[in-house]
């Protein structure tokens, strides 16, 4: 299938406007001793319907949708209105550009513009951005951006921040000199306190911490950001579970200078790992070293109310290399999926979706916790997700789970090597009681 | 440099007599030319050399070269230290380094030698 | 004449100069043997910039040098070097050189002085349908050698290069002196040292700056005739006298620079006939037992027969003897056995000895 | 017509559009104990679903788009995004699956993505493929991160990064990120990189020349093998931006041209939609002296299964969560497995003829400031119209849109004053780009006529010229009862 639009006769007719015989000539201008001389070795061209069909079968080789999973750490399936797909679909929001145009992209920037501010009300921060790539991604610019507003070098990461995220961020700061160092977790699965106080110092430029953690459990976040301002180090908070802000108290109360995280919670379906969602926002001193696109509202020559990007002088097009980041396109689309489903969920749908889930993430775990040989690895409360330890190895359990169309958690060894035997399960509102109840017959089998 | 009372031959050798007596050895300008001398072959005692018969060889590491008798005669010492010490031929050239004595059996030979001042111009000649 | 960008400071050194494949070469300074064992107690400083200089370039540039190769390039990552042949299809030399990755389409080929030309010439001759660019960028480059035990104190405070961790038969770009240089850790005396490159126009100071570091410490300037001595002491090959046209890799003993897995090169199947067949000569290392200096091209006799010349022959100044490379029939090639060199009117004793005849130690 | 409100201005305590069924498990005792638990989200919307509905349609309704007209964004590849596409990215065994699950419950996805890595590469002559940066920015980033990894592997990572003033402004930034300093080369007065400029200019503490080839202005850097050349000799690496892939595919290859790292945007050449600003995908391909440096993990296949490699000791890591974008990874598949060998070579093709009409059709209506040959899109400027009237490349792009028509890019490149970059993209009819024609030609007379009307424009859109100054000056950025509105 192919999507040209022009005839035989449109190229003959352009070619002699051009005054050339073949489109071969306005190529002259590649080295011939590199032109590719062969067609490209790839599989023939496809129909649509034979397009369908491949993509249809490949798509069914993915057998995860038959099993009952408890998966989360980083991405959740939540429900998603059906306002969210026929809405977010339209083509005006599909298909257009970044918004530079504003006067022929408002429906675009005024919806960034209820993002930015959805984000505050959730964050309790003064100013959001228009969204970053990812959760990952965010939390890697937030310790960019510590460091730019302190000038400081040294970063205090809590090791209960997801793995990947932990991954990112060293990846982001490894060629600019700043070093990490991170926090432990204690029994209650939250950051040890003592271990926090006695790595501040005046030359720590940032403490990032996530809340609901890895772990799911909830970190008291009003005591550490106290600790973290003392040396004047800025707090950052990360919301993996973006869901958990309904019900949870706003990061930026809690005293919170940035609060960033991940947003796939908001409309978004797990999709292997992405498009998804990074969310940032921060206090309104830090505005202008926010990094990504940022709507503001105007008015017209007409003294209508509209909407633009600004604070661009921020952004690579103009500052170049003393830009606040090098990102230029956002996640806007994802942002726009975000909206949509925050508004259609509103205030009540949100809260209630968020308590469902705290509900049955603990009627879950006191089922599971109950069987025995199998106890909660954290005192600590949580929200959605928690780690229970087993009497055998998690990965053993989780392919004897798997064998009974189970997906019981994700086995957490391979991100902390002391925890072989700890399984980290999640529940959302989409799992009914009929989903945890198997989950416990089936994990009192395999462990009997 | 050049003692005043050597003859010189083309090829470098020198000539010092005394009475019939002749001591052979190579100038300095031959040794720097050679460079290290690592190798001296003497002849046997009594061989008899016309002029320019071969003497010996000498070698540096990078080059043979031979000597030439300037003199006919009979050979009757040859500079033994040499064997064990040819450096001694970049060292001192017209002294410890004297190659061979002979009995001269035609005087006459030495006219056709050069005095040290015309070997200094000859050399010059070279030079140029 | 050709004059290299140091001629100015061989002048000043007072250095014997010859005329060497067409160029205005010093053989010597302070002298041969002094620079000899200077290079092997201290260090030595050597002009050669003489030395033919080869860019293979473009997308085929790994697939060419395999082409033209016995060794394996394939081996090799951008910063690494390899010994090699430049082969006939008859598998004897061209030449024999060194490969540099600059890059897996950047290979910089180094030949010897007396071959630059036929060497180009040959392999412009094998570049057939490979999408490759060759340059002869012989007259740009200059290129200076510092060798021995104390080229890394006299180099290191020259340049941003760190040096003591590079392995040998690696490189690196880097400042030396201010010039822009590729600083390589290989060398033909047998010794640690590196050999630097560089194209800048003007590269005079290198040559001074590494003299005025270097002579506390022992470093001489050595000429070419010091080179032979010292490659010869460490049996590194001399085109001309140990290999050429009618000689293999196998033959002199290079059997490891020739690498049958890696497919198809100029002279691999002569090469493999030529190792099933076995050998019938090989090049070994020669003493003379009786005085005197074994000189190439001197007659060889084996059992009183005429049995070829020598190869290599000199008098080292290590060892203050003679010693020599010689092809010997394959059954006379075990260690210990003698032979006769015909030096002059006499024939004189010589015995097959182990290689190389110097081994550094450190 | 109707100003569409915020929707916190039409938020109502108790609408409700959505609901979630009764809770079937007992509720927690203390289930808020040791929780810091918010009362209530202040000014959190409250709408009824048609308001909802109405809302966002409304909006829809004053954006532009690729299936509305002509889209000619320089640089941006505004090209059509089939809609197979989307449907067989909305399949749900793609959006369920969830990122960590088993391998084996996975291998659709995985599969997609080691098909991208393939044809990738083939399609440009690289080895290998990653497909996790999330954009081309990210991309760019991951490149001079692999650059800087595998310098620093040979012992000196070095100082900095060469790049054309004509580059994009997120290059110097990224390499900025990488840990580089930046030193610009001077074009030429083609407006192309200066052989002798660069040859004086590399030298052993420049780690790579970032270049975009065809660069910004449209032009192809036909001694692109020499430059390659110059940059290797000295052991650095080629770089290239693949934004302008669009007018190359099937006709040359980066990778047969001496690059040695490059990103390209699955949302230009490739055609996944923009989405009003992301998301996008920034695969990185390279040689293979920089495959052991790829973010983790890779993906592989043995005998038909496909499995995620994270142990990759020299990797730089990973720049994002997970795998990537990947949704627009399904996208971009479905569109190379649409065209196939023969229509991903017409993507160049026709980009190209596009191009070069409207640049015929154009040319002597507004100036060009450089004259060789330009390939996918072409810089005019507003040289002719600002001498004579005052008519800056604002004032036409402004007018553009009263005529139906998106602007071109004005913002860069920086060496051309007034730039009004023009990329069709190889999927206009030849009846839109006419329009196209005569309507810059119809822009030209009226900047002689009645320059009045071009300042003021656009007169016929939802909202006329906004004033940026004051929202720079006085930043609004949310909702605030008290304040907004």
């Amino acid at each position: 299938m192919s999507y040209i639009a022009l005839s035989e006769k449109d190229k003959r007719e352009m070619l002699a406007r051009i005054g050339i015989a073949s489109t071969e000539e306005l190529f002259d201008c590649l080295p011939p001793a590199v032109r590719l001389d062969r067609p490209l070795d790839l599989p023939a061209a496809l129909s649509e319907p034979e397009l369908v069909r491949l993509m249809e079968t490949i798509s069914e080789r993915n057998t995860y949708g038959d099993f009952n999973s408890f998966l989360g750490a980083g991405a959740y399936a939540h429900f998603i209105p059906a306002v969210v797909d026929s809405l977010s679909g339209r083509t005006e929001f599909v298909t257009p550009y970044t918004p530079y145009q504003p006067e022929v992209a408002q429906g675009t920037l005024q919806s960034i513009f209820e993002y930015q501010t959805l984000i505050c009300q959730l964050t309790g921060m003064d100013v959001a951005n228009a969204s970053l790539y990812d959760g990952a991604m965010a939390a890697a610019e937030a310790v960019l951006m510590a460091h730019r507003v302190t000038g400081r070098k040294k970063v205090l990461v809590a090791r209960s921040l997801h793995p990947q995220y932990r991954e990112t961020i060293r990846t982001y700061t490894r060629n600019i000199g700043l070093t990490l160092e991170e926090i432990g977790f204690g029994e209650c699965g939250g950051l040890i306190t003592a271990e926090l106080e006695s790595k501040l110092g005046p030359d720590v430029a940032g403490v990032i911490v996530q809340s609901p953690n890895f772990f799911g459990v909830v970190e008291d976040l009003a005591k550490f950001s106290a600790l973290a301002h003392g040396p004047k180090a800025l707090f950052i908070a990360v919301v993996a579970e973006a869901v958990s802000l309904g019900l949870l108290e706003a990061p930026g109360k809690l005293g919170a200078d940035i609060v960033c995280g991940e947003g796939q919670s908001f409309g978004l379906p797990p999709a292997f790992g992405g498009p998804y969602l990074g969310f940032m926002g921060c206090t309104k001193e830090y505005l202008r070293q926010l990094p990504g696109r940022i709507a503001g509202m105007t008015k017209d020559v007409d003294g209508q109310r509209g909407f633009v990007l600004t604070l661009s002088t921020r952004e690579q097009h103009i500052r170049r290399e003393k830009a606040t980041s090098n990102i230029c396109t956002n996640q806007a689309w994802c942002a726009l999926r975000a909206t949509m489903f925050l508004e259609t969920l509103g205030h009540d749908g949100l809260r209630e979706m968020a308590s469902q889930n705290l509900h049955k993430a603990r009627y879950a775990a006191k089922k599971l916790s109950a069987l025995p040989g199998v106890k909660l690895r954290f005192s600590g409360a949580f929200f959605n997700e928690f780690v229970l330890d087993l009497p055998k190895p998690a990965a053993a359990v989780n392919a004897a789970l798997q064998a009974k169309g189970i997906l019981g958690g994700l086995a957490l060894q391979p991100f902390y090597k002391d925890m072989d035997r700890s399984l980290l399960v999640c529940v959302t509102e989409v799992k009914t009681k009929a989903c945890i109840d198997a989950l416990t017959a089936a994990l009192e089998e395999v462990l009997r | 440099m050049y003692p005043q009372n050597y003859y010189f031959t083309k090829d470098h050798e020198w000539v010092a007599v005394d009475g019939d007596k002749a001591t052979v050895g190579i100038s300095d300008f031959a040794q720097k030319q050679l460079g290290d001398v690592v190798y001296v072959e003497l002849p046997e005692i009594g061989k008899h050399l016309d002029v320019h018969q071969t003497v010996g060889t000498i070698e540096s590491v990078k080059a043979v070269s031979e000597v030439f008798s300037p003199v006919s005669g009979e050979v009757i010492e040859t500079n033994a230290a040499l064997n064990n010490a040819p450096e001694t031929i970049n060292q001192d050239p017209h002294g410890k380094a004297w190659i061979i004595k002979l009995k001269m059996k035609n005087p006459g030979d030495l006219k056709a030698l050069m005095k040290a001042a015309d070997y200094e111009k000859f050399l010059e000649g070279l030079a140029h | 004449m050709k004059l290299t960008r140091f001629n100015a400071q061989h002048r000043k050194l007072g250095a014997k100069m010859i005329e060497f494949c067409g160029w205005d070469m010093p053989v010597e300074y302070k002298g041969l043997i002094e620079e000899h064992l200077a290079c092997r107690h201290a260090a030595g400083l050597f002009d050669v910039s003489h030395m033919g200089e080869i860019h293979v370039t473009g997308k085929d540039a790994l697939a060419f040098v395999q082409h033209i190769s016995p060794n394996d390039a394939a081996r090799l990552s951008p910063g690494q070097v390899q010994y090699t042949g430049l082969l006939t299809s008859k598998g004897t030399y061209v030449d024999d050189m060194l490969v540099y990755c600059v890059h897996p389409e950047f290979y910089l080929l180094v030949v010897n002085a007396a071959n630059t030309d036929k060497d180009f010439a040959y392999v412009v001759s094998q570049k057939g349908a490979y999408a490759v660019h060759l340059d002869n960028a012989s007259d740009r480059y200059s290129q200076l050698a510092l060798q021995g035990r104390q080229a890394i104190p006299i180099l290191q405070p020259l340049t941003d290069v760190k040096l003591a961790p590079m392995h040998s038969f690696t490189f690196a770009f880097g400042k030396v002196a201010g010039k822009e240089c590729i600083v390589s850790r290989t060398g033909y005396t047998g010794e640690d040292g590196f050999e630097i490159y560089t194209l800048d126009q003007d590269p005079g100071i290198l040559w001074d700056a590494i003299m005025e570091k270097g002579t506390p410490l022992g470093l001489q300037p050595v000429g070419l005739g010091a080179r032979d001595t010292l490659r010869l002491e460490s049996k590194l090959p001399l085109y001309g006298n140990d290999i050429d046209d009618t000689t293999t890799p196998l033959e002199c003993d290079f059997a490891w620079i020739v690498k049958f897995k890696k497919g198809d090169f100029l002279g691999r199947d002569v090469l493999v006939r030529q190792k099933e067949q076995g050998l019938t000569r090989k090049l070994v290392g020669f003493e003379l037992r009786d005085k005197g200096i074994a000189r190439p091209h001197y007659p060889v006799f084996v059992d009183g027969k005429p049995a070829g010349q020598v190869a290599s022959g000199t008098y080292s100044p290590l060892f203050k003897k003679s010693i020599g490379l010689v092809y010997l029939p394959i059954a006379k090639t075990v260690l210990g056995t003698e032979f006769e060199i015909g030096i002059r009117d006499k024939k004189v004793k010589a015995a097959v000895v182990p290689t190389p005849f110097y081994k550094r130690n450190y | 017509m109707i100003r569409e409100p915020l929707i916190f201005e039409i938020s109502d305590k108790g609408k409700r559009a959505f609901g979630l069924p009764k809770l079937d498990v007992p509720e927690a005792k203390d289930a808020f104990k040791d929780l810091a638990v918010r009362a209530e989200i202040v000014d959190f919307p409250q709408v009824s679903e048609v308001e909802l509905v109405r809302h966002f349609t409304r909006l829809s309704q004053q954006n532009y788009c690729v299936d509305v007209g002509f889209y000619p964004l320089g640089s941006c590849t505004m090209k059509y995004n089939p809609k197979v596409n989307e449907k067989v990215a909305s399949l749900a065994g793609f959006t369920a699956a969830h990122p960590l699950a088993p391998p084996d419950t996975v291998q659709g996805c995985l599969e997609v993505i080691k098909r991208m890595q393939d044809y990738l590469c083939e399609i440009t002559g690289l080895d290998a493929f990653t497909m996790q940066p999330s954009a081309g920015a990210q991309g760019e980033l991951t490149g001079m991160m692999l650059v800087r990894a595998y310098l620093e592997k040979q012992g000196n990572p070095r100082k900095y990064v060469l790049m054309p003033d004509s580059a994009h402004g997120t290059n110097p930034s990224s390499a900025h990120l990488a840990g580089y300093t930046v030193q610009e080369i001077k074009s030429n007065d083609r407006g192309m990189v200066d052989l002798e400029e660069l040859e004086k200019r590399m030298n052993g503490d420049i780690a790579a020349l970032m270049l975009t080839n065809p660069n910004t202005l449209g032009v192809f850097e036909s001694d692109i093998c020499r430059i390659a050349e110059i940059v290797h000799a000295k052991g650095g690496l080629l770089y290239m931006d693949g934004a302008n892939m669009n007018a190359l595919t099937g006709m040359v290859r980066p990778g047969d041209m001496g690059v040695d790292v490059l990103h390209i945007n699955l949302h230009k050449t490739f055609s996944t939609p923009h989405g009003g600003g992301g998301p996008g995908s920034g695969p990185v391909g390279v040689k293979k002296i920089l495959e052991p440096f790829l973010p983790v993990p890779l993906i592989e296949e043995k005998g038909g299964r496909f499995s995620l490699n994270f142990a990759r000791p020299d990797s730089i890591g990973r720049v994002r969560g997970f795998y990537g974008n990947f949704l627009v990874m399904v996208k971009a598949l479905a569109y190379i497995l649409s065209l196939g060998p023969q229509g991903v070579r017409e993507i160049a093709e026709v980009a190209v003829l596009n191009s070069n009409y409207i640049r015929k059709c154009l040319e002597g209506v507004y100036h060009l400031q450089y004259d060789d040959a330009t390939m996918h899109e072409i810089v005019f400027d507003d040289k002719f119209q600002k001498d004579a009237h005052g008519i800056t490349n604002l004032d036409i792009a402004k007018r553009l849109i009263d005529y139906g028509v998106h602007p071109p890019t004005m913002s860069f490149p920086s060496i051309v004053h007034g730039a009004l970059m023009i990329e069709p993209t190889e999927t206009e009819s030849k009846r839109d780009l006419d329009y196209f024609i005569e309507t810059m030609k119809t822009i030209a007379r009226e900047a002689e006529e009645t320059p009045e009307v071009l300042k003021a424009a656009p007169h016929h859109s939802y909202v006329r010229r906004l004033d940026e100054t004051a929202a720079a000056r006085n930043p609004i950025v949310k909702w605030e009862r008290s304040k907004t509105s």
